[in-house]
């Protein structure tokens, strides 16, 4: 699956878009994510899957859209 | 048949200017059920950070995830007021200190209406848009803004 | 020592152009320390009257009291609220429909103190200065406007 | 004294400027205006003594601007 990464985000995992195996909900991949990129356990970011902001366990569909986002900071 | 809205475009390259601003605003002058506008505009500030001083910010954004909640912003605040216009423009790319980053614009054809919309939109622009300031710092560090 | 601030002349003769708006918002890029600007702006509205159609206000204004309460709002806004810049328009003479009448402008560090000085500001120019716009109806009769 | 009309005020009386007798207060004034222009008592308009609303008997001193103001429609 592709995962696209944003902000301080993209920085600390070096790249845009990562392409990863697929995870079947958000906690498996933020766990994955935190091996990873050990930098990312301290930092505050939400999941959006198909473009929808989740919180807590949320099931990740096939060949959808998935975004890792810091805290917005925009205007 | 309610008129159907469809999402819009918000992100300008670069800072807004205000000619563009001036033409916003001249383009409503053929609507004249309109008694207020209410315009809001974000400006960079040289703000000084433990890193140095911030000569600009470099915006990036979800385009597609903000454009989604942009449109979904619209038409609750559409919904919410009896507003006759609302436009929403935020830049993308760097915008240097003192240039305008964010350009709200509202209009009613009384004040209030315009005045709140505009007050509210604002605040869920800064709360629910998937775009990041990267301030950049004079002597060429940087550091994520932070919104409170 | 505190800044001394003096009466400014707040009245425009005719329609306030966007131009000059835009001029009003370029003036403020080199106040780097300004990170919101807040506007808002009368525009004549094209009412049915009993009378007939609204084509456009005619103001007039005691304009030496006007001139002396808009400094006393000035003083009282600035103390409420830290504000860096404000400023107020108003046009004298005839503003046809469609046309800007009123620019009131604010700028703060931060957002929140623009947007509630300038409501405030707008509902005291209203309701303080003694300005009457005369409506001028398309067939030749006229009304007098009445602030709700 | 110099009294200034504006607005309806100026309409009704026909001028900008009224020239008339001192008066002591501007109850006094109020009941000159209304005897000589009878319309003025089905109107509401403040009575300002040098730049400055007053309401109810207000003393007007010798030599300052008084002014006839119908309700503010600016904006």
């Amino acid at each position: 699956m592709k995962i696209l990464a944003f902000g301080k985000i993209a920085e600390i995992v070096g790249n845009e878009v990562l392409i990863v195996d697929n995870f079947p909900n958000t906690e498996i991949l933020r766990g994955y994510l935190y091996h990873q990129y050990p930098a990312l356990e301290h930092m505050k970011f939400t999941i959006a899957v198909d473009k929808k902001l989740t919180s807590g366990e949320s099931h990740i569909p096939m060949d959808v859209e998935v975004a890792l986002l810091p805290p917005f900071s925009g205007g | 048949m309610k008129k159907q809205r469809t999402a819009k475009n918000i992100f300008v390259n670069g800072a807004i200017s205000p000619e563009k601003i001036a033409q916003s605003i001249a383009n409503h002058a053929s609507k004249t059920d309109i008694g207020g506008h209410s315009i809001f505009l974000g400006q960079v500030r040289a703000d000084m950070k433990e890193e140095g001083m911030v000569k600009a910010i470099e915006y990036t954004a979800y385009e597609d995830m903000a454009l989604q909640q942009a449109f979904e912003i619209r038409e609750a605040i559409f919904a919410k007021y009896p507003l006759t216009c609302m436009h929403i423009y935020h830049s993308l790319g760097e915008v240097k200190v003192g240039e305008i980053c964010l350009f709200v614009f509202t209009s009613s054809k009384h004040r209030k209406a315009a005045m709140e919309a505009c007050e509210e939109l604002v605040e869920r622009i800064k709360k629910e848009l998937p775009i990041w300031g990267k301030e950049i710092i004079d002597n060429e560090n940087s550091a994520w803004k932070v919104n409170t």
